[in-house]
């Protein structure tokens, strides 16, 4: 019991300071039927260090590692290099293994951390502020659509079909118990997006539109359009981005008049780990900041007359609010923040955009030679390192059987959407910084083999 | 030395990255290529190293210190953890791989589920809350939903004074009306009090056991008889499962849902403030409901049921709570910590973490006020008011001058319930030595507050920051970084 | 170039504080025909880091490394489980990127280290003192040779057959140069020590008398005999440990009169890498203190009273002494010593015997289920946690058999020493902590196999 | 706070490992088992962690600013580096595993000392020697080898007085006798009293270039020539090639044999003093004479080369200076920091470490004396004198008001040939902007000890530790830890 550093010598002594006779005295308060008299039966032991490594390796050798396979798995996930000084500067024991820095006179290493973390989001997404960070990308949507129901004080929200179904999954859970009314639809295997529909739909009801960019399917739209339509009728533009890497390309949704951007933060410095910790990002306009869910970290002075960082706002949150907060969300995603802000220092805005130059450079071969492969259409006119492929057969079956054969060749649309079958031909494809040439070949004929 | 900001030391020129060059492409951006600025600095690696190390250095840390605060649970983080949840068969997974190349990520999912149903003699576990305060909504919705399975619509939540801010929020958040439990004066749930409340509109009793006045709810068994009578359910709030572990089953005492914090009980890394990871253990009653997904044995293969696999397994889910399936890089720490405790050292952290909190109680409380001393033994935090220091010092002055003595201070003005509450959680990693240290430098600050030691009120001195200016911070909120020259122009 | 931070305008900016017109002009010493014009022709340019973590990980994988198979091999490089944290605390920024402790005002980390190491050292090799590490054991074996020519001003050592035969070699190629005579000859395959012959060779040239608890064989004898007749001539006798996990369950070589002992400390928080970096041990009796080669810490105080650590009695090294100085060393294997001490003091006393028995009792194991295989006779009377198989075959060619079939079964006697075919069927095998009961079975039958 | 030792923290009976339970056997450690308390404390492994981060927070380091130091070269070490070498690949491997399971880690060996021949224009080079002055003595061994397979005994070497001390230590070390050779008023070798040195008894001459002036020799060629011509071997001193890697091969100037400190020029960590490693690479008359063992690659499999395989390949070898084959896990450091730099890296990494270096002696030869500035350019490193500082101040006060000023102090009193050198070198992994923030301190400094400031004489005072008593160690050293009573009774 390694980590356990009381002697029994220790616990005699604190027992005679306590005027107890034994540990058992202290569980009195526990009712004598309910008291475990002894470790609970059918469990194992402690075991050593080695013992334990060597269990977990042996289960992770069980699983085949994207690194180990051509890999091209996408959808609200992304694969990207994290560089070696990222991974080691989190473990600093002084990051890890500190709390919320609610006592900011020992704890500005974080909050000076998560100020220029809100600061980088908020320039990503295009938005005035942006918050400490959330779980994920679907929680930090449907936050958005609570947000936006507060402010418009309207209760019918419209999702755009191109939206990762998970999120309209987590949507469709909340709103269930809060009475919201969510518009939604499975998408069609076509080009073009559904911002006409969306716009059509917008009513006087309407509290936001939220809209996915690049969305489930890898097209790229204008939002601009979207966003005046909303704001003509009194509703919020809600934008979702799952691949943050996009905007080191493509124009901020901030910028396109979204008033509310969330997105999976991820794809920068966290890494993939099988879905989890996960990275909410949260932004808006200045003018709703009041509104927002979420820890802010915000600047100030100490009694020195020092600059410095608190956490602020805090009329917001839960522990003083209580069921009057604008979230129930306490502790959030603070090392996934530090990684992503990391990351994104190494990168600067030189780095980023070179980063989604490449990322972008590779999907357009990728997407060009497998649209070559008989059997395979490529769906997308726009893209930016994601595309659907449309095959000549259901593709759960294709990836089932790429798989079997090395090859880790996308989501497939049946799993995303299992009550849509008439979209069950759709793969979305994926392509970062880490495809080789020679994975994409290795794709492209297994396909081929595949479709044969 | 100051650490400046990177907006102010870095250059949207610099990079410390290299990538292979872009092969020549037409763009197939839709037009909507950005061109304008994005104004994010890159430093050096070099540069970047050393920001954050040298900021790293102005945060306290359990690797520091001990850290006592209450219904926190900062205890010794082991670094077998971090080396496990980065080899890469669990940390390079997407999480929508098929089935078939994941089936040693889903056994961890399910090995973990197994220790936390059977530590908790509860039916099944919900693994995807992100984290605490998640996980009380996963309970609350499996039991609306549970509710309204057989048409039974109720509307309102009871809570103690005592509660976590996030269960009164939770409930908020959820569509329910919240009412406040009062207390006995031995800092317990008043059980006559709830009772009489009880009726056909409560949906359920949130409860925290043992709750935050570090006391177990000795009515446990009783209040959840009467929950059910009733008609209603009881969640229980699992923060503070780390007493109990090993030693008492909330399942035995009538519970029908309880998160726990991995980062509480099984020590996976806060991390300044996350992630957490809330799985939620359910009674047989509320286990239909789960939310997907989950992972079941199916003969010798693991397999997810999610949305495409559920069809006819899980009819009544009430839903997905979030994408994908939940915080796999604690769950590979979380196992990795109680396979090395194993049963017999899963025990011995709640009896090592109640003993060492009794021994604080009892080296302090002849010069610091413990409201419920006198109740019994607490659980694995000790509770102190402020009731007989100085007029005009507080709880904060205490809070800030253990700083200046090398720890972090206590959970203050936490449960509302006492006045100027100070909660010390020592948690089962301290060694005795580091207990006396402790107890050496609160008896010096509550025998400092008691004299009037008029410098107390300005500690700490000795941080890298004095007190801060918390009002400015508010009333004027900067929340991002301004170019001087754009500030001074907007003013 | 990720790791240079200037710009092209920092250059220019420079260039001009300078009053130089280009970078070329500052290599105006440099002969014009020596200089290059540009880049060396035929090496690669620049690389991301991704692309080199994948070229290096390709290399990696071309060894079959000890986790992957059953493995038994020692010889003076022993496999034992290291505790993670171990491994986090040496990389944190401040140990890892810090220079020797030149300056003691801002080195007191180090400092400190280096004390509590000397210290651990000392008490395990039963010293009086220890100095702050030597580059390995081969080496510190050679310096202990030449200390015992200094105090005894003799020139002639006797080395144990039972000695590594890479620090004989390591002996034999500094002696040349330095005069020195050194005795030695192969071991044989007898379960007894060559304690009674050194004991007979000792003269009063003898300087020192050099011997390895445990031998290369995994005998261990009683060192008592032999330092009293070292002494009785006015010889010193050096004691070489090759496996210091051993003295946590056999006596200590310092208290059984060795004047010197040194050791290879790899087997304590270092673990295989190839080769090295590994960690010479280097302890003496407090008289011969002056004549000690490599860096010392010694406590202080400093100008305001408080204990401190410094560098001292540099009087003995080659920066201030020059050629006058006790060795040449400089840089030495500070990280290891740090990973070492951190090592120990996660295991202490209690945890190093616990160690040991668990190693010894695996290893008694071992043996007597090999011993089992037709064709296998055990040498060992005594051992730690290494012993010798005499087999029925040349042992080279069954190390590179069983290799083949995926076990790493012991170093081969022809491989240490092959200049002395007589004792090639003999096969050095060690048995840690990591060893499994399925690694010693399949060991026993590959091992069956090869020699039926 | 004061971290207190081990010895006082820790007790024999705590530890921070489990292990499996030994399984029951009779001894066989022929009757010598350990009986007596070896005095070994041990610390759980929370008290583990907590002991050694604080400890590190005592230090200076690389990772929280630049590092001055003259002649250490104390560039960035980027965290990949340490990943690779951390590779079980490569970590995991025993040094005497067969050869066809290690090919991979021969390659490595193979193809690192590809880099290192083509680097330096040399004909090979010798990987094992653990550091640089290892690697100086594995010169003067192959050139003692080619003398005597000549049987030339020849008996002396020539070192300038500038030499880093381990040159005369190595020449002494294999029994040469060491003589100075003069330098010139400009700080280079004296070209015409080394040719009249030259004869007979001279075997080799040992020169650092860029020297330790910081100075590039001019004359090398000539001088090689010259040495050649009497019958001797060039030894180089390679501690500085990170100034000229790219930009000059040794193997141009006539150098017969050159340590190439890794940890220098290819950035391998310090480690607060070692690991170093120091390759050798060597001239076509030296490379029969290379030590045991060496990686060759037949066909498409590597070999490595040692006793059981020498036989026929490699008869004039001086035989073995170390256990194993080198420092392998700095060779994975090296070769992954060269192939991130490449061939165009490399060059650019020896320009900027010279602009650097030149950048800083004319920011501040108007304060401090230069004593070469006269003669050109410097290389990597900038060489100030204590001339013209107030009466009574010294180098040493510089060097401890530049730790106030939040910097490792700059190599002082080295070279010797310098009254109170000063020597700065800032390596090519600094911003200007560090650059910049280094020479405002010193510059600040350089005046304070010209105006007769008599504070800086106490400096540092915000570091860890005040000035320490380094005569009182020396004097009465006490080397290891003895409890208190011990102690106590043996005085």
């Amino acid at each position: 019991m390694r980590y356990l550093p009381l002697t029994d010598t220790d616990r005699q002594d604190m027992l005679t300071v306590i005027g107890a006779s034994s540990v058992d005295d202290l569980f009195v308060d526990v009712p004598a039927e309910a008291r475990l008299p002894g470790k609970i039966a059918g469990l194992p032991e402690h075991a050593s260090e080695l013992a334990v490594e060597r269990h977990m390796a042996a289960l992770a050798r069980k699983n085949l590692s994207a690194g180990e396979a051509p890999f091209f798995l996408g959808a609200g996930a992304y694969r990207h290099h994290v560089p070696a000084s990222v991974d080691h500067l989190i473990q600093r024991g002084e990051f890890l293994t500190a709390y919320t820095p609610y006592q900011p006179e020992i704890a500005q290493g974080t909050l000076q951390v998560l100020f220029e973390f809100q600061t980088q989001v908020a320039r990503l997404l295009g938005c005035d502020v942006a918050n400490a960070s959330m779980y994920d990308g679907s929680t930090a949507c449907w936050e958005a659509i609570g947000m936006a129901r507060r402010i418009t004080k309207r209760g019918k929200a419209i999702l755009s079909s191109g939206l990762h179904p998970h999120y309209v999954s987590v949507a469709n859970t909340m709103a269930k118990f809060t009475g919201d009314a969510l518009l939604h639809q499975a998408p069609t295997l076509d080009a073009a997006t559904d911002i006409d529909a969306l716009i059509a739909g917008i009513d006087k009801d309407t509290s936001c539109v939220v809209v996915q960019y690049p969305d489930i399917l890898g097209r790229i739209a204008d939002l601009t359009p979207l966003a005046d339509a909303a704001h003509a009728a009194g509703a919020l533009l809600v934008a979702v981005v799952t691949e943050p890497v996009a905007l080191g390309a493509i124009k901020a949704p901030g910028h396109m008049g979204a008033d509310i951007v969330v997105g999976e933060g991820q794809s920068i410095g966290v890494g993939l780990q099988f879905g989890g910790p996960y990275l909410g990002l949260f932004g808006c306009k200045q003018k709703y900041v009041r509104q927002m869910p979420g820890r802010l970290c915000g600047e100030t002075v100490d009694a020195a007359g020092k600059r410095g960082f608190v956490l602020t706002l805090s009329t917001r949150e839960q522990h003083i609010r209580r069921e009057k907060a604008t979230s129930n969300i306490c502790t959030n995603s603070g090392l996934c923040a530090l990684a992503f802000s990391i990351h994104m220092t190494l990168l600067g805005e030189r780095g980023l955009r070179e980063l989604a130059a490449l990322n972008h450079a590779l999907a357009v071969q990728a997407a060009d030679r497998l649209a070559q492969v008989p059997g395979v259409t490529l769906l997308n006119d726009s893209f930016f390192n994601e595309f659907t492929l449309i095959l000549s057969k259901d593709a759960r079956e294709v990836v089932r059987n790429l798989a079997d054969n090395g090859v880790l060749g996308g989501v497939s649309l049946g799993r995303l959407f299992p009550d849509a079958p008439e979209i069950g031909n759709g793969l979305v494809v994926a392509v970062t910084e880490t495809v080789t040439a020679e994975d994409i070949e290795a794709f492209a004929k297994a396909l081929e083999e595949e479709l044969a | 030395l100051e650490e400046a900001l990177i907006f102010e030391i870095g250059s949207t020129e610099t990079t410390g990255v290299d990538f292979a060059e872009a092969p020549k492409v037409a763009s197939r951006l839709g037009n909507l290529a950005r061109t304008d600025g994005i104004g994010l600095p890159g430093l050096s690696e070099q540069e970047t190293v050393r920001h954050y190390t040298r900021l790293s250095r102005q945060n306290y840390a359990i690797d520091l210190g001990l850290f006592p605060l209450g219904s926190c649970t900062m205890k010794h983080n082991p670094r077998l953890n971090e080396k496990v949840a980065r080899m890469p068969g669990f940390a390079d997974l997407h999480p929508l791989a098929p089935q078939s190349t994941v089936q040693g990520a889903l056994a961890v999912i399910h090995e973990l589920a197994a220790w936390l149903v059977t530590l908790t003699g509860m039916h099944s576990v919900a693994m995807s809350p992100k984290a605490g305060a998640h996980g009380e909504l996963c309970g609350l919705l499996a039991i609306r939903a549970a509710l309204e399975s057989r048409g039974d619509a109720r509307s309102v939540i009871l809570v103690p004074e005592s509660a976590h801010g996030t269960n009164p929020a939770t409930a908020a958040f959820c569509g329910y009306k919240v009412e406040d439990i009062p207390a006995t004066p031995d800092g317990r749930v008043d059980l006559e009090a709830l009772k009489a409340r009880l009726g056909p509109d409560v949906a359920a009793v949130m409860i925290t056991n043992p709750n935050t006045c570090g006391l177990f709810e000795r009515d446990m068994k009783t209040i959840s008889d009467a929950v059910h009578a009733a008609g209603a359910f009881v969640y229980c709030d699992g923060a503070n499962f780390n007493a109990i572990v090993g030693r008492v089953r909330p399942g035995d005492l009538g519970v029908d849902a309880m998160h726990i914090n991995l980062h509480k009980t099984f020590s996976t890394p806060h991390g300044g403030g996350g992630p957490g990871s809330g799985p939620v253990v359910l009674s047989e009653a509320l286990a239909p409901f789960a939310p997907l997904p989950f992972v079941e044995k199916q003969g010798d293969k693991f397999v997810l049921i999610e949305e495409e696999t559920a069809e006819d397994h899980h009819v009544q889910t009430f839903g997905r709570m979030v994408a994908f399936h939940g915080q796999m890089g604690m769950f590979t720490r979380a196992l990795t910590y109680i396979l090395s405790h194993g049963a017999d050292g899963l025990r011995q952290v709640a009896t090592d973490a109640v003993l060492n909190a009794n021994y604080i109680l009892r080296s302090l409380d002849d010069v610091l006020d413990a409201p419920f001393g006198g109740s019994g033994p607490c659980m694995h935090e000790a509770l102190f008011s402020d009731k007989g220091l100085a007029e005009g010092f507080t709880t904060l002055d205490i809070a800030k001058g253990l700083i200046d003595e090398g720890f972090h201070p206590m959970t203050m003005y936490f449960p509302l319930v006492v006045h100027g509450a100070m909660l010390v959680e020592p948690t089962e990693t301290e060694s005795k030595a580091a207990l006396d240290q402790f107890i050496l430098a609160l008896r010096s600050l509550a025998e400092r507050a008691k004299a009037g030691d008029e410098a107390l009120k300005s500690a700490p001195y000795f941080a890298p920051r004095r007190r801060l200016d918390e009002t400015l911070a508010a009333r004027k909120p900067v929340l991002t970084w301004t170019e001087p020259e754009l500030a001074e122009a907007a003013e």
